[in-house]
């Protein structure tokens, strides 16, 4: 069932018709979805929903990173999980819900921490990574991975009551990094389980990272110059999209000459880790 | 030269960087923050830049640990600052000359999910 | 499990610890939410994710309708439910993943197909309605009743790659009749199942509703303008908010005079009801 | 009088009722349509107005049954008219009085889900 090639079988479509139908992915949208694979790291608010539309829409393989079980203070954003999968692991958890949900979608969980050690032999060969971890450690992590990589690296992040959404690492746009050389000050990096979480914030910017996949694989995304998505329940409009620098050609990873040329320690370059969440 | 009005926002969690009591006298203790300040058009008789308005900021409405803000032409990491609408390093960044009613914000990225 | 009042078990405070942690909801907030009923018409593409997410915000019971049954071509956005569910009622295999999710929600599963008969008997009493319908018919047949009932209305719809986000019958703001006062000709009205939709767009829009029922819930809402929301993939920003009209004195159903005080016939008024979908 | 200066869009469905060769000359074959015209300033000795604007892209515009979209002071049903980022009762719907670079769109209201 898990099918390559540049057909699709007659279950695919019956399941995808409502997706063949749109001029701007029909079938060949719908096999490049088929066709491609991406890489969600982190099963949890905004894992959950964005794995779950990418596993819907047809995304052909999906690969699940997540050291961590599910708990019961994860369901109130982590819907992806049930109250029967607390103390499991979140991957194991995950890769379940998906594929009760549609068994086309070949799903591939990754139980370990991501580190320095394991973080590019397991992303190899994804086309496009999403970012759906919690701390600034794997944040640095995935970025300085995907750009040695040249993967396209879909960021998502909430906390409160606030949300982002940043495509890296593509089109001449600029890499985490370029953004944010320095890691902020362990103490100043507000997570959700110290401030708090609105369930549906994650559920938002999750679901715009699934369809920033789907532009970034039918190649629509193109057209558009870097942008940053800023969302918020408290601001009026919730959503508002800002200009973003290019790539910078000092920037130590994706620059020039870089001085980064292999993963570091990212747990000491933040002075934090993804234990201390 | 005129003055220069400016709006500045702070969000994402960069409000919690500002005084208290300039946060309560904007009546927002939670939330995001919007104030005007008004800044000469010149420093040192030269065109008021971005970075003299960083370092108004910090003299003028950060809380604590003032230097941690902006000192040594360098600014807090992690936060973005965004000059009417664009990435500030769309602009000419610290070196941006600031016009009447530009709007500066500052965001914290945000690390959760 | 399912207690209301005005303190919240200890499980429920570890389980919600994450939204109590947020100053904008909190203690009295998350109250807010248990001891509030919300009724979701339509457990689709919409009805998905809204449902969902209110479950696992902590939303205390929540009202399902719908009346068709899981077919393999809904699996694409409508991730609520299970390729093992087709066949299936959808607010049976609905309440199913919701109770799965959420033993502290209180879900009602109404597999009906409202009509002017039953709407009302079937609505009132809920403090939000959300319209997660697919058709015309009865979009106009919930948004009369509401206004009849006085429940405000969280109404999304999504099309190909469009998405649009209202509420109505609120705070001084238009109903649906306010806007659209004449039911468009039956062959102008687009569905999914004819013109298609990206799994996604519903998925955005149906969150979105679930963060407008928590405005309305915690009244954060009332400090808002009516307004509409349009998203689409297709256009750049993705999101624009369009200030909306106030509600109308010459409504026919929330007017000073209205000319309709019952419930119609929906399918005759708009020359096409739901089961033509 | 200056002329008015006009941009339209049509979206969320509505540009379906445009004619093909307009579409195609804005090169969007599918997907929201932008076009640019230019009005006179005053329509029959009067200051023209939205309900001016209505007709012009029925005679001009509009695909085919031109007298649905817009006949006897009724706009077709389910069309949506926005003037300037708000609903155009808003301001005084059909008469509105337009402005040099003034943006109307109409978007189609969606019943699906
Ligand atoms: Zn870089
Ligand atoms: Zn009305």
């Amino acid at each position: 069932r898990h099918a390559t090639g540049n057909k699709l079988s007659n279950e695919a479509i019956g399941r995808y018709s409502r997706q063949l139908l749109i001029p701007e992915i029909g079938m060949q949208g719908q096999l490049k979805l088929r066709n491609s694979s991406v890489l969600v790291v982190g099963s949890g608010g905004l894992g959950s929903p964005c794995a779950l539309y990418l596993a819907s829409m047809g995304i052909g393989r999906l690969g699940l990173v997540d050291h961590d079980v599910v708990d019961q203070s994860n369901l109130h954003r982590q819907v992806l999980h049930t109250e029967a999968s607390c103390g499991v692991s979140k991957v194991v958890s995950a890769a379940t819900a998906l594929t009760r949900l549609s068994s086309m979608c070949d799903v591939r969980a990754h139980d370990v921490l991501l580190d320095s050690t394991n973080a590019k032999e397991i992303m190899r060969g994804y086309d496009v990574v999403v970012d759906a971890t919690d701390n600034a450690a794997t944040r640095y992590l995935v970025n300085d991975a995907c750009v040695m990589l040249g993967i396209p690296l879909v960021s998502g992040s909430a906390v409160r009551l606030d949300g982002q959404l940043t495509v890296y690492n593509y089109n001449g746009g600029p890499c985490y990094r370029c953004l944010f050389p320095t890691p902020p000050a362990p103490d100043a990096t507000a997570n959700c389980s110290e401030t708090g979480v609105l369930g549906v914030v994650p559920g938002v910017i999750g679901c715009l990272q699934a369809m920033e996949v789907v532009k970034i694989v039918t190649e629509r995304k193109r057209e558009e110059e870097p942008s940053l998505l800023l969302f918020s329940y408290r601001s009026q409009p919730h959503f508002r999209k800002i200009k973003l620098r290019m790539r910078k050609p000092t920037c130590a990873v994706c620059g020039d000459s870089p001085t980064v040329t292999g993963l570091v320690d990212y747990v000491a370059f933040c002075g934090a880790g993804p234990s201390d969440n | 030269m005129e003055d220069l009005k400016l709006t500045l926002k702070f969000s994402s969690g960069a409000e919690l960087m500002i005084k208290d009591e300039i946060r309560a006298d904007a009546g927002t203790k939670t939330g995001d923050l919007e104030l005007t300040r008004t800044l000469p058009a010149t420093t040192d008789g030269k065109p008021t830049i971005a970075k003299d308005l960083l370092e108004f900021i910090r003299d003028n409405l950060i809380k604590d640990r003032q230097e941690d803000f902006y000192d040594k032409e360098k600014l807090r990491p992690g936060i973005l600052v965004i000059i009417n609408g664009s990435d500030w390093e769309v602009e000419d960044g610290p070196e941006y000359r600031l016009q009447n009613n530009d709007t500066v914000e500052f965001i914290s990225t945000l690390h959760g999910g």
